[in-house]
């Protein structure tokens, strides 16, 4: 171990604003010693002016290492302190606790990555050992200008809102509420359930998919925490983590609970029109109950089908009925918001794969409605002469395609994500009517076959065994599906089968399935009024993949389920019991910490010039009209730091990214540099 | 000698100079704007040295005694080794040296040659201009015989450089020229000894404030949806020229002048330098204006950027020579 | 000729054993996790790009890039989000708008546009980041040293030329 | 200013005038003496250069009326109109009438204000204090104290009116900048026209003030009056101005018209034709150049009918013309010839260098008087034809102005989208360089003899010569002027210093 208080004695110390700095370097166990020679650094860096103590370790970020730091810190009286090791994503907490502990403000602390971004990127050992000097060297230079810095706290209301009904949004609300904390879940439609109501069995287990809902529907409406607001429809929000004020508008349902003959009000409505949950295989009327034991179980009315008529109330006797009843608005107080705002099936284009063209071409959900029981057909496939025998599934409709072989999306993109429900899915299908019907042929395109999940590939291995016919296409060629001119089936499938090194196949087809991909549902007004960060594929975009997986940038706001990227009903209630134990963890704290790192206005430099104001995607800078100033809110502020970049005159500053902070790294870095 | 430095000298009285430089002029002359209080400013005040309005020599400010001038404003950067030399003396001779102008504290309009060669400005002047007429492809020398003997001129200098960069300056006052009533009050604040502590980056006669602050226009809070130039298109009266799409310097900019180049209908290009603590004033606005573009994919970005014909001569109209960069490679 | 009124100009040549000093500023939640992708996969790159970490490439000040240069970097870069994938929402637009305008501004200054160089990098990018670095700091290297700073220094910044000959 | 080790040849003595005082600029005279003390030669040197006609390349067109106004802070107006006539030709622009109006207004009273500053601060002290009076109190506060505050009063007001003036019309009292390609940035109000109205009267009253001044001050003092006719401060070159319709002196707007040293006209041009009439010469002991008349040719620094050396000056422009364009100050052109010449039609050329001073007040009269006159013009306030829009692909245009020191072209080469590629300027004090050169040598031969004590006094009565052409060396170099007072040295053949003038 090293150390040098050498060269920067009191005085010295002074000069550097009274800096007392502590640079502690770690081996990370050869990790970064192999490469780097930590000692020397040590050594030049402990040269350095204001530095009063350098030294390495083997593991920094052990007991004995977070020990030394402590140690040294109250030994010392270091009020500045360095750690070079791994990348700050990993242990940059780690060790703010550390000197928090030693009783320094956390954020006197740097992190300089020598691993991730030396070590192990770089071969020539002298040429690393520069490398970690220099950046430990602007550290040090930057820790000059750091200043102590706390958490912004803000209270929190101790209630959730979660936006949709749907597996996720039950399980949220479900969740939360077993924790104790007050829900209110609102859902557009009439009726809860979402997608899976739509559903037949669930894969891997097989089991019913509505008896799993209805559990969990049970759970979350017997909750006496939980609030169920169907119908509702949200017209704007306002407010920040802690508190959330969001607007509601609760359309009238027609029925209520008094409602008796409910069969009879729904046989006398004379008003017919296609009915969504079976993706238009099927006609309902425009009193309508969504599905059998749908909650609520009452009937709604869909006020842009029904005339008013009145048959439906002479049907009942008038009782349960309100044809009159107005749309009603009200304010949901909330500390935070979970949107569980779900997906749609992708849709395929007119012509695609025949879609829209040959009326025995259909999606995989609408074949899912076909095989339930309780479905359109009651459970039968389309009928031509005797039994459909020959059946084609395609695969990747919608999903993995590919720009300039695809057909680009209304938006212009091509939808070049892999929707990994489909291919479980497809072959769940398809063994349930291997088991309905031996005699159906089946045959199966695909590009790969992404069975990934636990238990998933049993799914492809029955599929082989059952004799399903497996046709590998080539991404770049997709299959064709024409009419089929000889009369023994309406349908042809053509491609060229890469197993059988291109051999070209001509499938004839009574019914040709294609497997969907999944788009996220339309919520374009949400994303504007929670400011939520989107990807390139549309589905909202969490702030790390891995790090913080449900939460948006966008503080007290979180993510549960497929709104978020294709997710099977598994995936959907471990993401929705995640957001829940977060938004739970949230609420208990009682109140909201965040990172010190947000933009302030220096009243002094702010010119007024407003150029700020419409750069903030937060809405967080308002202009102060009487004293002709910009002001940031903190709350409102996620800390990007834009308008400090934008500021013409530098009177916007980022806490912890501010000029002279940053102007001193560059400088640093730089040092000799300048000899050429 | 003269027995005018000695009345100068002996009275009491504040003694200023007014030396110009590497500038047009026109700071001379802003400074005869402040009018009628001349006649005050010569009650308080005795003029050691204004070349352009008296006659006092060279030979009397060599016999000054060192910091005999209280109070000298010096305009105009330096381009040639005369100039270099006599900021030299001025400092040595003065009390307080004042960079004048935006030329002396920035580089100013002459500091655009900082993006251009010797080479190139020479020949330019001498070797290829439609009305020369120089078959033997004369150019001016330091030093050149004549029949009678040597012929001096100046050197000329690889680029402009600002007052501060030659010697040690007090206070810096903006503007081109600065404005009259802005350079009284200064003058009234010096005398009575109210100016801040001297220090070469401490600007007076000026505000802290951006142009926008003096600016009467409306801002309407929009994003920019494409750049016009000046002659392209009427300018709305009451709106924004920046929001309208005309590239306006205001935003980066010091104000003091009145905000009079907008009351003209005509955009700002900056000539009182970076506003607030910036350094760089065309990268101050650079970063400026590339948030409140009304773009959403980068094709839409460069085609509106394309529309920005000078970048530098813009953004850097007035201070190349304070830049961060300085001037061109 | 002109000469007669200039000292002359330009730097020195290469130093031997001259290595380009490049400063990269990266935005935490992409690029420089994507940067720590590449560590992740051990893949090499050459260890002349020193990192600045910003939370959003929005935050990158132009100034931060001129004072590079002016201090002597031989090259920038500036890596953010893809477009549509900043995790502030829109930060990475104004890097989009500003950093084009601000190489034909430096471009115009004699900076040769290989000198800055300005990309998205997502998260997932690491491979795309070491072949980066590899590219910009071989192209930095057969342009050669920038050496702003002695370069003004030699024009007389911040110290002026007394130049002879002139009389006093 | 001269190194001590610039060496003087064997056999000669040198004397520098560096700088001369009292003019914009900076300009240096360094005369060689031989053994006998006779004036061997003398050189007038221009110690700078700007390279602006470089630093404009590449930028947009419409920039350079606000470029190129800083190349002169003492006529920023002039280089400002001339640029925007300039853009105007480059985009082919015919502007419409209350641009025109307003721009020759402008100017106008822009002239007043800068003749003003001349007469009083810079060329007045040596008529009003005298030629070899106390050097301290040779300057505008002098002039100021002699005459009277009240007289004080008025120049400063009159200065102050003017810039008031050039606020109302271009937002900056300096360096404004609203003329614009297609005319001007903004019309003036009703208001601002009532303003004006009363700024300009009292500018012709001072006007006829000063004329009155100079009689009584100069031309009723007979030793002045006969320094100015028997003086040796005259010579005879060609002369140059701009010209109206009616060959009417014109500050705006017009042809240059050239007579020769008897009047005759040698040639009348449009602004695109310059180059066809004016060529220039490098010489390597100043930066600054020498323009002269290209049908004639360049016969070196002589006067006369074949040397091609021209002067563009404000006699030079009463010389050309055949009158005034408003009635005062054709009566004070008529005076101003029958002194000088003896015949009041102006036919014949006045070649007084002193008298530049009276043509000057002349034309102080004359635009005056002018600006009152287009300040009526009823269209003078119309709130939309002050500009027009460029319609037509920029390439190449002329922009000529008479500014106060002489004809000032800007000449400026663009592609298509309006980027300067070429620029060039012969500025009014250039015109003047080789006659300014010559005045200064027969002022020099005429003074210094053997024998003669070479004094303040006469060395100024050698910078009178020179004052005499207001040369502005902040245009004439576009160049950074820099001043250093007057020194006086005198070295023996060897080169040694053998007598150093003090004042």
């Amino acid at each position: 171990m090293v150390e040098t208080p050498g060269s920067c004695s009191g005085s010295g110390n002074e000069r550097e604003n009274g800096a007392r700095i502590g640079v502690f370097i770690c081996h990370c166990g050869g990790n970064i010693s192999d490469v780097v020679d930590v000692k020397r650094v040590a050594d030049e860096i402990g040269k350095l002016p204001g530095v009063v103590f350098s030294t390495t370790q083997m593991f920094v970020c052990s007991d004995p290492g977070q020990g030394l730091i402590e140690q040294k810190i109250k030994e010392l009286g270091l009020n500045r302190v360095i750690v070079a090791a791994c990348s700050p994503t990993l242990h940059q907490l780690t060790f703010r606790r550390t000197v928090a502990r030693a009783g320094l403000n956390q954020f006197l602390f740097e992190h300089v990555n020598v691993r991730e971004q030396v070590s192990w990127v770089t071969e020539d050992a002298e040429a690393a050992t520069q490398k970690a000097t220099r950046l430990i060297r602007a550290a040090v230079d930057r820790v000059k200008h750091l200043t102590p810095l706390d958490k912004r706290r803000i209270p929190i209301h101790p209630a959730a809102l979660v936006i949709g009904g749907g597996i996720a949004g039950l399980v949220t609300a479900r969740d939360l509420a077993q924790r104790g904390m007050k829900v209110t879940l609102v859902e557009k439609q009439p009726f809860l359930g979402g997608r899976v109501a739509q559903l037949h069995t669930l894969f891997p287990t097989g089991e019913d998919a509505r008896d799993a809902l209805k559990r969990v529907i049970e759970e979350v409406v017997s909750h006496e925490l939980v609030n169920v607001i169907t119908s509702a429809q949200i017209l704007d929000s306002e407010g920040v983590v802690g508190d959330f004020r969001t607007r509601i508008r609760i359309e009238p349902r027609g029925a209520n609970s008094q409602l008796r003959q409910r069969a009879s009000a729904v046989a006398a409505c004379p008003e017919q029109t296609i009915n969504e949950f079976d993706y238009g295989l099927s006609q309902r009327k425009a009193i309508y109950m969504a599905y059998p034991g749908c909650y609520p179980p009452i009937p709604a009315i869909d006020w842009n089908v029904c005339t008013k008529c009145g048959k439906c109330v002479w049907a009942v006797g008038g009782r349960g009925i309100n044809l009159a009843e107005q749309p009603r608005e009200m304010v949901l107080h909330s500390g935070i918001i979970v949107l569980a705002t779900g997906f749609d099936p992708y849709e395929p284009l007119y012509g695609e794969y025949g879609y829209g063209i040959f009326p025995r071409v259909i999606t995989l959900q609408q074949l899912i409605r076909l095989l339930d029981p309780l479905g359109p057909t009651g459970g039968r496939l389309p009928r031509n002469d005797g039994e459909p025998t020959r059946i084609a599934f395609i695969h990747c409709v919608g999903a993995r395609q590919i720009e300039g072989v695809n057909q680009r999306q209304p938006d212009g993109r091509v939808k070049d994500y892999c929707a990994r429900t489909c291919c479980t899915g497809a072959l769940h299908a398809a063994l349930e009517i291997r088991r309905r019907h031996a005699d159906v042929m089946i045959t199966d395109f695909y590009q790969d076959i992404r069975t990934y999940g636990r238990g998933h590939e049993a799914y492809y291995e029955q599929a082989s065994e059952a004799g399903i016919l497996f046709v590998r296409y080539d991404p770049r060629h997709p299959p064709r599906v024409e009419g089929n001119p000889k009369g023994d089936s309406p349908l042809l499938v053509r491609t060229s089968d890469l197993l059988t090194g291109g051999l070209d196949v001509e499938m004839p087809a009574d019914l040709v399935v294609l497997a969907t991909g999944v788009v996220p549902h339309d919520i374009s007004e949400l994303v504007g009024m929670y400011h939520c960060a989107v990807g390139s594929d549309s589905f909202l975009l969490e702030v790390h993949p891995k790090l913080r997986p449900v939460e948006l940038a966008v503080a007290g706001v979180f993510l549960a389920g497929s709104c978020q990227g294709p997710m099977d009903v598994t995936e959907a209630c471990a993401a929705a019991s995640a957001a829940a134990s977060k938004a739970a963890a949230l609420i208990a704290q009682a109140q909201v910490e965040m990172d010190p790192f947000i933009a302030r206005v220096d009243e002094e430099l702010c010119t007024g010039c407003q150029t700020c104001l419409t750069v903030c995607a937060y809405d967080a800078i308002t202009r102060d009209e009487t004293r002709g100033i910009a002001v940031v809110s903190e709350a409102r502020c996620t800390g990007c730091g834009t308008c400090a970049a934008t500021c013409p005159s530098n009177a916007i500053q980022q806490f912890g990214f501010n000029d002279a902070q940053v102007l001193a790294e560059v400088k640093a870095l730089l040092q000799g540099a300048a000899l050429g | 000698m003269s027995e005018k430095t000695d009345k100068a000298g002996g009275n009491g009285k504040l003694k200023i100079g007014m030396y110009w430089a590497a500038s047009c002029g026109g700071c001379d002359i802003s400074l005869l704007e402040i009018g009628p209080h001349i006649l005050e400013l010569i009650e308080v005040a005795d003029v050691v040295l204004w070349p352009c309005a008296a006659d006092f020599k060279y030979q009397d400010v060599v016999n000054y005694p060192d910091q005999f001038i209280d109070v000298c404003f010096f305009n105009g950067g330096v381009r040639n080794s005369e100039q270099e030399e006599i900021a030299r003396l001025l400092r040595r001779k003065s009390k307080t040296l004042i960079a004048y102008g935006a030329c002396a504290t920035d580089g100013g309009i002459p500091a655009l040659a900082n993006t251009k060669t010797v080479e190139g400005i020479f020949a330019a002047s001498y070797h290829d201009c439609p009305s020369l007429d120089n078959p033997a492809h004369v150019e001016p020398q330091p030093i050149t015989q004549s029949e009678y003997g040597e012929l001096e001129i100046p050197r000329f200098y690889p680029q402009v450089l600002r007052l501060s960069d030659v010697v040690e300056v007090d206070y810096q006052i903006p503007g081109c020229p600065p404005q009259a009533e802005r350079v009284w009050e200064a003058i009234l604040a010096l005398v009575g000894g109210q100016l801040p502590a001297r220090n070469s980056a401490v600007k007076v006669a000026c505000f802290d404030k951006s142009v926008c602050d003096e600016c009467p226009r409306e801002k309407r809070k929009v994003k920019i949806k494409e750049f016009k130039r000046p002659h392209e298109a009427m300018a709305e009266a009451e709106w924004c020229l920046l929001e309208q799409g005309f590239i306006c310097m205001g935003p980066a900019t010091r104000s003091g002048c009145g905000a009079l180049c907008v009351k003209a209908n005509l955009p700002c290009r900056g000539c009182y330098g970076p506003s607030g603590e910036v350094q760089d004033q065309g990268a101050a606005m650079i970063g400026a204006l590339g948030s409140i573009l009304d773009a959403s994919t980068e094709e839409r970005a460069r085609e509106m950027i394309d529309h920005i014909v000078d970048p530098v001569g813009t953004f850097y109209r007035f201070t190349m020579a304070s830049s961060d960069l300085k001037g061109r490679r | 000729m002109a000469e007669a009124h200039v000292v002359q100009q330009g730097v020195t040549p290469a130093a031997v054993g001259w290595e380009p000093r490049i400063i990269a500023f990266l935005c935490y939640w992409c690029s420089y996790t994507g940067a720590d992708a590449a560590g992740t996969a051990r893949l090499k790159y050459p260890p002349n790009v020193d990192i600045i970490r910003v939370m959003c490439s929005g935050r990158i000040d132009p100034e931060l890039i001129t004072t590079a240069f002016a201090h002597g970097a031989d090259g920038v870069m500036v890596c953010g989000c893809h477009i549509g994938d900043c995790h502030y929402i829109s930060g990475n637009h104004k890097t989009m708008a500003r950093m084009p305008l601000l190489k034909r501004t430096l471009v115009d200054l004699g900076i040769e546009p290989d000198r800055f160089v300005h990309e998205w990098v997502s998260a997932a990018e690491g491979e795309k980041f070491a072949r980066l670095v590899r590219e910009v700091t071989e192209r930095v290297r057969r342009l050669g040293p920038l050496g702003w700073p002695q370069r003004m220094r030699e024009r007389g910044v911040g110290c002026g030329m007394s130049l002879e000959p002139w009389g006093a | 200013m001269t190194s001590p080790h610039v060496k003087t040849n064997e056999g000669y003595r040198r004397i520098s005038i560096d700088p001369v005082t009292r003019l914009e600029g900076h300009g240096k005279i360094d005369i060689f003496l031989d053994k006998d003390g006779e004036v061997a030669d003398c050189y007038f040197q221009v110690p700078e250069l700007r390279g602006f006609e470089k630093f404009c390349e590449g930028r947009p067109v419409e920039e350079l009326p606000r470029i190129t106004s800083r190349i002169c802070g003492v006529c920023p107006e002039a280089h400002m109109m001339a640029s925007a006539k300039a853009c105007d030709a480059v985009y082919k622009i015919n502007l419409p009438l209350t641009a025109k109006l307003l721009r020759e207004l402008q100017y106008n009273i822009f002239f007043v204000t800068d003749h003003t500053t001349h007469f009083y601060a810079l060329a007045g002290p040596d008529f009003v204090m005298g030629p070899t009076s106390d050097p301290a109190t040779r300057n505008l506060i002098g002039v100021v104290r002699k005459v009277g505050l009240e007289v004080g009063g008025k120049v400063i007001k009159c200065r102050q009116w003017g810039h008031e003036a050039a606020a109302i019309f271009g937002g900056k009292p300096v360096n404004p900048i609203n003329a614009i390609p297609g005319g001007m940035s903004k019309p003036i109000t009703s208001e601002e026209r009532a303003r004006l109205d009363e700024i300009v009267a009292f500018m012709v009253e001072f006007a006829k003030f000063t004329l009155k001044l100079f009689h009584d001050v100069v031309l009723s003092n007979s030793q002045y009056l006969d320094l100015i006719l028997n003086g040796p401060f005259r010579h005879e070159t060609y002369s140059m101005g701009l010209v109206d319709d009616k060959n009417r002196v014109n500050f705006y707007d017009g042809k240059v018209r050239v007579v020769d040293p008897e009047g005759r006209e040698l040639c009348k041009y449009a602004p695109a034709d310059y180059t066809k009439v004016v060529a220039e010469r490098v010489e390597p002991w100043t930066y600054l150049k020498f323009p002269y008349l290209k049908q004639v040719g360049w016969k070196g620094f002589v006067d006369g009918k074949e040397s091609g050396v021209y002067r563009a000056t404000p006699q030079a422009r009463l010389n050309v013309a055949d009158g005034m364009n408003s009635p005062e100050a054709q009566a004070a052109y008529e005076e101003y010839f029958e002194t000088l010449t003896g015949d009041r039609s102006g036919k014949k050329p006045v070649h007084h260098t002193l008298a530049i001073h009276w043509a000057r007040l002349v034309e102080l009269l004359n635009a005056a008087e002018r600006a009152q006159e287009l300040l009526r013009h009823p269209e003078i306030t119309h709130p939309e034809n002050y500009r027009v829009l460029p319609t037509e692909v920029p390439s190449e245009g002329v922009g000529i102005v008479e500014a106060p020191r002489g004809t000032l072209t800007h000449h400026y080469v663009t592609d298509e989208k309006g980027i300067v590629k070429k620029v060039n300027l012969i500025v009014g004090t250039t015109n003047n360089h080789a006659a300014i050169c010559m005045s200064i040598k027969k002022a020099a031969q005429g003074l210094i003899h053997k024998g003669v004590e070479v004094t303040e006094g006469l060395l100024n009565m050698i910078e009178m010569a020179f004052r005499a052409y207001d040369p502005c060396y902040g245009c004439a170099t576009h160049s950074l002027p820099g001043q250093m007072p007057l020194r006086v040295t005198i070295h023996d053949a060897e080169g040694a210093v053998i007598a150093e003038l003090k004042r």
